[in-house]
C-alpha cells in the first residue's frame, strides 16, 4: 500500500498532464498544476526552513566550530522573516493593510534587501569575472582536436565582441571578407553555434520523453519509494 | 527615499489616477450611453449625422479546439478606417444571446483592427454578434449583424496531430524496447567517460576519507533535470552506503531536499545500511541563488570534498562551484541540460555529460535491461529527427522555387502531405 | 559618477592633483599609471609563462581585478561595432505611430542589472521620445525593484508624464510561464490591476488592451528562466505578438534561433546595450556622452577581453613547452 | 538604489568586499557574510512565497476579495491538501503520506515537461531545420548546409545503442566537433556578461560607496 497509492498517483497525474496537451477541456490542469506546485512547496518550506533552523541552532547550542556563525545565520533568518511577515515600516500599510506591496519603497523588507540581499547576490555573481579568468587560462589548451576547436570558436568569438578582431583583420581584401573576425564571429554563432545548439535540444527532448515515461511507467522510482514496509 | 516623500508620491499618484479615470469615463460616456438600446432594427444611429461608414462582411465563428467558451468576431475593415480617411477611432461589438433582439456592447477595439476574441461564454449557447465604427466625436455607425454563431466543445485539439502522432511514434518506440528487452541479453552501448568514472570517484573519495558532495541541480521538482539528478543520487549514494563513506546533499528548494531524503534513505536501506544514513546531510540552504552558492562555496573550503557532483538544472553557478571545486582538488562529474551552462562545465570539470546523457544516466548506472531498452527507444527518436531533418530540408529545397513558404513544423508536415497529394 | 569619488572630502585632498585631469574623461597620469601596471603585469605572467611556470590562479585573479579596475577608473571609452540585429529593434521602435503602446517587461534582478538596466533605459527614453506609451511589467520577483529604478532613472527627463497615460507598471504575479500563457490571450486575468492597486481600467492607456498582441510591440528584457525563451513560446508563438529582446549576453548565443522569426531584434549584453545608445544618441541628440550607461562599460570590457584572450595564449605557449621539454627529454 | 540610506550604502559595500576576499581565501568576513546571505535570503524567499503564493494565489483564489466578482475556485484546496500532507513528514507515524504529494509532483513535472520540452525543442527544432538548403548565395547556401550537417552529425554524436566506429564514428567525431565549437561560441560571447557584473560592483565600491564612506566619517 505504501508504496503502490504513491505509485498510481504518479502515473495518473503523468498519463493525465501527456493527454491534457491534447484534449482543450482539460487544458487548464496544466496551468492548475503549476499553482498546485506552487502551494505544495510553500509548505515543504516548513520542512526545509525548519532543518535549516535545527542544524544552525544545534550547532549554536553545542558550540561546535563556527557556532558562531550559525547563530548570524539564525538571527539574520527571523529579522528578514519579522519585518516581511508583518511588514514593517510598510509606507503602504496604512492604506493597504496586508494587502500592500511587500517591495514598497521604505519598507524596512526592502531597505534590507537593498543594503543586504541585492549586493551579496549581485557580489557572489561577479566572482565569476574572476573564475572565467582561471578557468580560460587552465582550460582553453590545445590537447586534442575537440580542445582545440572549443578554444579556437571561444577566442575568435572573444575577438568578435570588441574591436579588436576588426583591427586585426581589417587588412583583409574584400573577396576574402568572410574571415575577417566580425562575419566569422557572426557566422559562427548564427551557424555553427544553432547547428550544435539544435543537436543539443533535440536531444534533450529525446532524454526527457525517455525519462518522463521511465518515471510515470514506474520503472525508475527509487526518489520516492523510500519506505519501511 | 523617506517615508514622508513616498507618502505624497502616493498620493499625488492617487490623484492622477481619479483625474484619468474622469477624463475616461466622460470621454466614453456618449458611447457607453448607446449600450442598452442599440437593437438590430434600430437603424437612427446610422443617420446621425457624420455617422461613419460601418464594417462590412462580420463573421462570427466558434473558436477552434477550445472548450466552447470562445468565439472569433472579424470583420472588413470599415471604409472611413482606411489611410487618408480615418476618421473612425475604433470599433464596438455587441452580442446578443440567440432569439434576443437585445444586443450588449461587449468591447470595443482601435481602428485598423478587424478582429475580437469574446472569451468566458457558456459552452452550448447560440449567439449572435454585431459590429459598428466609432468615431472620435462619439458617432456610432449602423451595426452589421452576423451570422449566429454556437458554442462548441471540441475533445480533441486537432491543430496538435502531428505532435501526437510523433509523440506516438517516439513514446512508443521508447515503450517497446522497455517491455522487450529481454534480460541476459547484452545490448551494445557505448561508453560514456563521466559515468564509468562514477564509481572510480565515489572509491577516491572513500580512500581519501573525504566526504562527497552532491547538488542536484538548483531548481525545484518541477524541473525534469533534478528528477534526472534525484534518479542518479540514488546510484551515488548506494554505492556511498556500500562503500561507507559519506555524503553531503545541500539542496537549494525544500522540496528537493525532501526528495533528496527519500532517495538517499532508499539507497541506504538497499544496500542494508539504514544505520548509517544521516537526515542531516540532506538539508537545505537557501532559496536565493547566490545565497546557496555561497554556501556550497563554504561546505568546499571547509569539508573538502574528494568528489564533487553537479547533476541537475545549473545557471550562471555552474562556474562558481566548478573553480572552487577545483581549486580543492576534488573530481568533478557534471551534467546539465541547461545549454547555456555546458560550456563552463565542459571547461572547468573532469567530466560532464552533455544534455541527453544527463538522462541517460540513471538508465546506464542502474544496468537493468529495462531501463536501457528504454535508450534504444531514444535511438530510434534520433533517426526519425534526422530523416525529418535531411526530408524537410530536400522538400523545402525543391518547394522553394515554386514559392512555397515553410516556417513551421506543421507547414512543414503539411508540405509533406501535399507531395503525397493530400491536401492544397 | 568617477568625480563624486574625487569630490568627497577624505578624497579629494589626497587626489586632488588628480581630480582635475581625471574627471575629464581619460585622465592622462591616472590612465599612465594604469597602463605601465597593466602591461608590467602581463608582462610578468608572460615571462612566467615562457620559464615554464604555471601562474597561481590567485595571480590571475588580482591581474583581472586590477584590470577592470583601472579601465573604470580611468573611464576609457573605446569604438563600438552596430549590428542589424540590435538595429532591427531600434528600427521597429522609430517607426511605430504617437500613441502605439509598447510593452516592456523586465525579468531580471539586481545582477543582472548592470547589463540590462542599460538596455530597459534606453528603450523607455527611446520610446518616451516617440510619444510611445509603455507598460511595464516584470515575471521575477526581484524585478519590481528593477522596473523602480528604470523609472527613476528616466523620469527627470520628462516631466510632464502622466502615470497611466503615459506609462504604467503592472508589476510582479508570481506564476512564472503560467503568467505568460494567460495574458497571451487575456491580460487582464493575471493583471487586473496595477501594481499598487489600481484597477487596470482606470488607466486611461491601457483601455483596449486585452491581450499581448493588442501592444505593439513588446520587448523583453531579461536574463534567465522565465525569461525570453518563455515569451517566444508562450507568448510569441501561441499569439503573434511582435517582440524584440535585450538578453544578457550568456543566454544571447542559446536565444539565436529565435532570431529573426520569433523576435524581430535582440540585444544581446552590452554590447548590444551600447549599440543602442549609440543608435539613440545618433537620433536624439539630447542624449550626450554621460547618460550612455552601457557605452560607459565597454572601455573595460575591451581591455578585460584582450587580457583573457593574451592569458589563452599564454596558456597555449607553455602547455606548448611543456610538451617540446617533455618530448625532449623522453 | 539611488535613495538607498547612506547606511544601507556603508553595508552593501562592505559586504561586497566580504564576498570579494574570498577570492584570497575563506576568511572569518567572508564566513560572516555567508552566514548573513544565508539567514536573510532563506526568510526573504519565505516571506516572498508566503504573501505571492499562499496568499495571493491560494487565499484570494477560494476566498475572491468582495466586489472582485471572481467565483471561489475550489480546485485550489487540492494544491493545500497536498500541501498539508507534505508537512505530514514530522510526524514519524503518518510521514509515509508525504510520499503522495512528492508523487504528485514528480509525475506531473514529468507528464508536463515531456510534452513542452517535445513541441518546443524537439519540433520547433526539427522544424526550423527545414530550410531551403540552395539559397541565393553561396555563403547563405554554405551557411544552411552547415545547420543541417551540423544538426544530424551532432544527433549522431548522442546515439547510445550504436558504436562510434567508421562512418558512423567519423560521423560522430564531426558531431562533437560542431559541439565544442558551440560550447567555445557560448563561453567567448558569455565573458562579457560576467566582466559587466564586475564592472557594475566596482562602479559601486568606486563611486556611491566611497562618497558616501567620505561623507560618513
Amino acid at each position: 500500500m505504501k508504496r503502490t497509492i504513491p505509485w498510481i498517483i504518479t502515473i495518473v497525474t503523468g498519463f493525465v498532464l501527456v493527454i491534457a496537451e491534447f484534449v482543450p477541456p482539460w487544458g487548464k490542469m496544466r496551468e492548475d498544476v503549476l499553482i498546485y506546485f506552487q502551494i505544495i512547496s510553500v509548505f515543504a518550506f516548513f520542512l526545509g526552513g525548519g532543518s535549516l533552523l535545527k542544524i544552525n541552532l544545534q550547532k549554536v547550542f553545542s558550540k561546535r566550530t563556527d557556532w558562531e556563525y550559525a547563530l548570524v545565520t539564525v538571527v539574520g533568518f527571523f529579522v528578514m522573516l519579522a519585518l516581511g511577515l508583518f511588514k514593517l515600516g510598510n509606507p503602504e500599510m496604512a492604506t493597504a493593510g496586508y494587502a500592500a506591496d511587500l517591495n514598497a519603497n521604505g519598507s524596512w523588507f526592502k531597505n534590507l534587501f537593498d543594503a543586504v540581499k541585492a549586493p551579496l547576490s549581485a557580489s557572489m555573481y561577479s566572482l565569476l569575472a574572476f573564475f572565467i579568468a582561471s578557468a580560460s587560462y587552465r582550460a582553453f589548451r590545445a590537447k586534442n582536436s575537440d580542445a582545440t576547436v572549443l578554444l579556437v570558436s571561444a577566442f575568435i568569438i572573444l575577438m568578435g565582441q570588441t574591436f579588436v578582431g576588426v583591427v586585426a583583420t581589417g587588412w583583409m581584401p574584400d573577396w576574402v571578407s568572410f574571415f575577417k573576425v566580425e562575419n566569422l564571429s557572426l557566422w559562427l554563432l548564427a551557424k555553427a553555434n544553432l547547428a550544435g545548439q539544435r543537436a543539443i535540444l533535440i536531444g534533450i527532448a529525446l532524454g526527457i520523453v525517455s525519462m518522463s515515461l521511465r518515471v510515470i511507467l514506474g520503472i525508475e522510482r527509487t526518489h520516492l519509494s523510500g519506505g519501511d514496509e | 527615499m523617506s517615508r514622508l516623500s513616498r507618502l505624497s508620491i502616493s498620493r499625488k499618484t492617487f490623484l492622477t489616477s481619479l483625474l484619468s479615470l474622469l477624463v475616461f469615463a466622460a470621454y466614453s460616456a456618449p458611447l457607453l450611453a448607446q449600450d442598452s438600446d442599440i437593437s438590430v432594427t434600430d437603424s437612427t444611429s446610422a443617420e446621425l449625422e457624420g455617422a461613419p461608414a460601418a464594417p462590412t462582411n462580420v463573421l462570427a465563428v466558434d473558436h477552434k479546439y477550445d472548450i466552447g467558451e470562445a468565439v472569433d468576431v472579424s470583420w472588413d475593415l470599415s471604409f472611413d478606417d482606411t489611410a487618408g480617411m480615418r476618421n473612425v477611432a475604433g470599433y464596438i461589438i455587441y452580442r446578443s444571446v440567440a432569439g434576443s433582439a437585445e444586443f450588449d456592447s461587449i468591447g470595443a477595439v482601435f481602428s485598423l483592427t478587424s478582429s475580437f476574441a469574446d472569451i468566458g461564454l457558456t459552452r452550448g449557447e447560440t449567439y449572435q454578434y454585431s459590429v459598428s465604427s466609432y468615431t472620435l466625436s462619439g458617432q456610432v455607425s449602423e451595426p452589421i449583424v452576423s451570422a449566429e454563431v454556437t458554442t462548441e466543445r471540441e475533445w480533441f485539439d486537432w491543430d496538435e496531430v502531428w505532435v501526437f502522432i510523433l509523440l506516438v511514434l517516439i513514446g512508443g518506440s521508447v515503450m517497446y524496447f522497455i517491455y522487450h528487452a529481454r534480460k541476459g541479453k547484452q545490448m551494445f552501448l557505448r561508453k560514456i567517460a563521466g559515468l564509468q568514472a562514477v564509481e572510480e570517484a565515489i572509491g577516491r573519495a572513500t580512500e581519501m576519507g573525504r566526504p562527497i558532495l552532491f547538488i542536484p541541480g538548483i531548481h525545484d521538482m518541477d524541473d525534469v533535470q533534478t528528477i534526472a539528478g534525484m534518479t542518479i543520487l540514488a546510484k551515488v549514494a548506494k554505492q556511498v552506503a556500500e562503500y561507507e563513506s559519506r555524503i553531503f546533499v545541500p539542496t537549494r528548494a525544500s522540496l528537493a531536499m525532501t526528495a533528496a531524503r527519500e532517495t538517499v534513505r532508499e539507497a541506504y536501506m538497499t544496500a542494508g545500511r539504514v544505520d548509517a544514513y544521516r537526515a542531516d546531510d540532506i538539508y537545505y540552504v537557501t532559496d536565493e541563488q547566490f545565497g546557496y552558492v555561497a554556501a556550497v562555496n563554504g561546505i568546499m573550503t571547509r569539508d573538502k570534498p574528494a568528489t564533487c557532483f553537479y547533476l541537475g538544472a545549473f545557471f550562471a553557478e555552474s562556474l562558481i562551484l566548478a573553480e572552487t571545486g577545483n581549486s580543492i582538488g576534488a573530481i568533478q562529474i557534471a551534467g546539465t541540460a541547461q545549454p547555456a551552462q555546458l560550456p563552463f562545465f565542459v571547461a572547468a570539470c573532469d567530466y560532464t555529460l552533455i544534455g541527453e546523457e544527463l538522462f541517460a544516466a540513471s538508465a546506464y548506472l542502474s544496468g537493468e535491461a529495462k531501463q536501457l531498452g528504454s535508450l534504444k527507444g531514444q535511438d530510434v527518436g534520433k533517426v526519425i529527427a534526422m530523416a525529418a531533418v535531411l526530408i524537410g530540408a530536400v522538400l523545402a529545397t525543391l518547394g522553394s522555387e515554386e514559392g512555397m513558404n515553410i516556417e513551421t513544423f506543421r507547414g512543414a508536415f503539411h508540405g509533406i502531405w501535399s507531395v503525397f497529394g493530400g491536401g492544397q | 559618477m568617477i568625480q563624486a569619488l574625487f569630490l568627497s572630502p577624505v578624497f579629494s585632498p589626497l587626489f586632488s592633483p588628480l581630480f582635475s585631469v581625471v574627471s575629464h574623461g581619460l585622465g592622462p597620469v591616472f590612465s599612465w599609471i594604469f597602463w605601465i601596471l597593466f602591461v608590467a603585469g602581463v608582462g610578468w605572467v608572460f615571462w612566467r609563462t615562457i620559464k615554464g611556470r604555471e601562474v597561481e590562479r590567485r595571480v590571475i585573479f588580482l591581474m583581472m581585478g586590477l584590470t577592470v579596475a583601472g579601465a573604470v577608473l580611468t573611464g576609457i571609452v573605446l569604438p563600438v561595432q552596430e549590428t542589424v540585429v540590435v538595429r532591427n529593434i531600434f528600427d521597429t521602435i522609430e517607426n511605430l505611430e504617437e500613441g502605439d503602446k509598447v510593452l516592456l517587461s523586465l525579468d531580471y534582478d539586481p545582477s543582472g542589472a548592470p547589463e540590462l538596466q542599460p538596455m530597459a533605459i534606453a528603450v523607455s527614453q527611446h520610446c518616451l521620445e516617440k510619444k510611445l506609451k509603455i507598460c511595464y511589467m516584470t515575471l521575477w520577483g526581484t524585478g519590481g525593484a528593477m522596473i523602480a529604478d528604470v523609472i527613476t532613472a528616466i523620469r527627470p527627463d520628462f516631466p510632464e508624464l502622466v502615470y497611466g497615460e503615459d506609462y504604467c507598471n503592472v508589476g510582479y504575479r508570481a506564476g512564472n510561464e503560467a503568467v505568460l500563457k494567460v495574458i497571451a490571450t487575456d491580460f487582464r486575468k493575471t493583471f487586473p490591476t496595477d501594481v499598487s492597486g489600481i484597477v487596470l481600467d482606470s488607466l486611461p492607456m491601457m483601455t483596449g488592451v486585452t491581450a499581448c498582441p493588442d501592444f505593439s510591440y513588446i520587448v523583453a528584457i531579461g536574463s534567465g528562466r522565465p525569461g525570453i525563451k518563455e515569451w517566444v513560446e508562450y507568448v510569441v508563438e501561441p499569439s503573434g505578438a511582435l517582440m524584440g529582446s535585450g538578453a544578457a549576453a550568456v543566454s544571447a548565443p542559446q536565444l539565436y534561433p529565435y532570431y529573426p522569426q520569433q523576435m524581430n531584434g535582440m540585444m544581446g549584453g552590452s554590447k548590444g546595450a551600447s549599440e543602442y545608445e549609440k543608435m539613440l544618441r545618433r537620433g536624439y541628440p539630447k542624449y550626450g556622452e554621460f547618460r550612455a550607461q552601457a557605452t560607459e562599460i565597454m572601455g573595460p570590457q575591451t581591455v578585460a577581453h584582450v587580457f583573457l584572450m593574451l592569458l589563452i595564449i599564454f596558456a597555449n605557449i607553455s602547455f606548448f613547452l611543456a610538451k617540446k621539454r617533455k618530448g625532449a627529454s623522453a | 538604489m539611488a535613495d538607498a540610506s547612506p547606511i544601507g550604502i556603508f553595508i552593501a559595500g562592505v559586504l561586497t568586499l566580504g564576498i570579494f576576499s574570498f577570492l584570497y581565501k575563506d576568511n572569518p568576513v567572508y564566513k560572516v557574510c555567508e552566514a548573513i546571505f544565508i539567514g536573510v535570503s532563506a526568510a526573504y524567499w519565505a516571506v516572498e512565497y508566503f504573501y505571492s503564493a499562499l496568499y495571493k494565489k491560494f487565499w484570494l483564489g477560494v476566498i475572491p476579495p468582495e466586489g472582485s466578482g471572481a467565483d471561489p475556485d475550489m480546485w485550489l484546496w487540492g494544491g493545500a491538501i497536498l500541501g498539508v500532507l507534505m508537512l505530514c513528514r514530522m510526524i514519524p507515524k503518518i510521514n509515509w503520506l508525504s510520499r503522495w504529494p512528492l508523487a504528485f509532483i514528480v509525475g506531473a513535472t514529468a507528464g508536463l515537461y515531456m510534452m513542452t520540452f517535445f513541441v518546443s525543442n524537439a519540433m520547433n527544432q526539427i522544424a526550423s531545420t527545414m530550410q531551403p538548403l540552395i539559397q541565393d548565395t553561396f555563403l547563405a547556401t554554405l551557411g544552411s548546409f552547415t545547420v543541417a550537417i551540423g544538426t544530424v552529425t551532432g544527433l549522431i554524436y548522442f546515439f547510445f545503442s550504436k558504436e562510434h566506429k567508421g562512418i558512423f564514428g567519423g560521423a560522430a567525431k564531426v558531431g562533437i566537433w560542431f559541439l565544442m565549437v558551440t560550447f567555445g561560441a557560448s563561453f567567448g560571447y558569455t565573458v562579457m556578461s560576467r566582466m559587466s557584473l564586475l564592472i557594475g560592483r566596482l562602479d559601486f565600491l568606486f563611486s556611491s560607496w566611497a562618497t558616501n564612506f567620505g561623507q560618513m566619517f
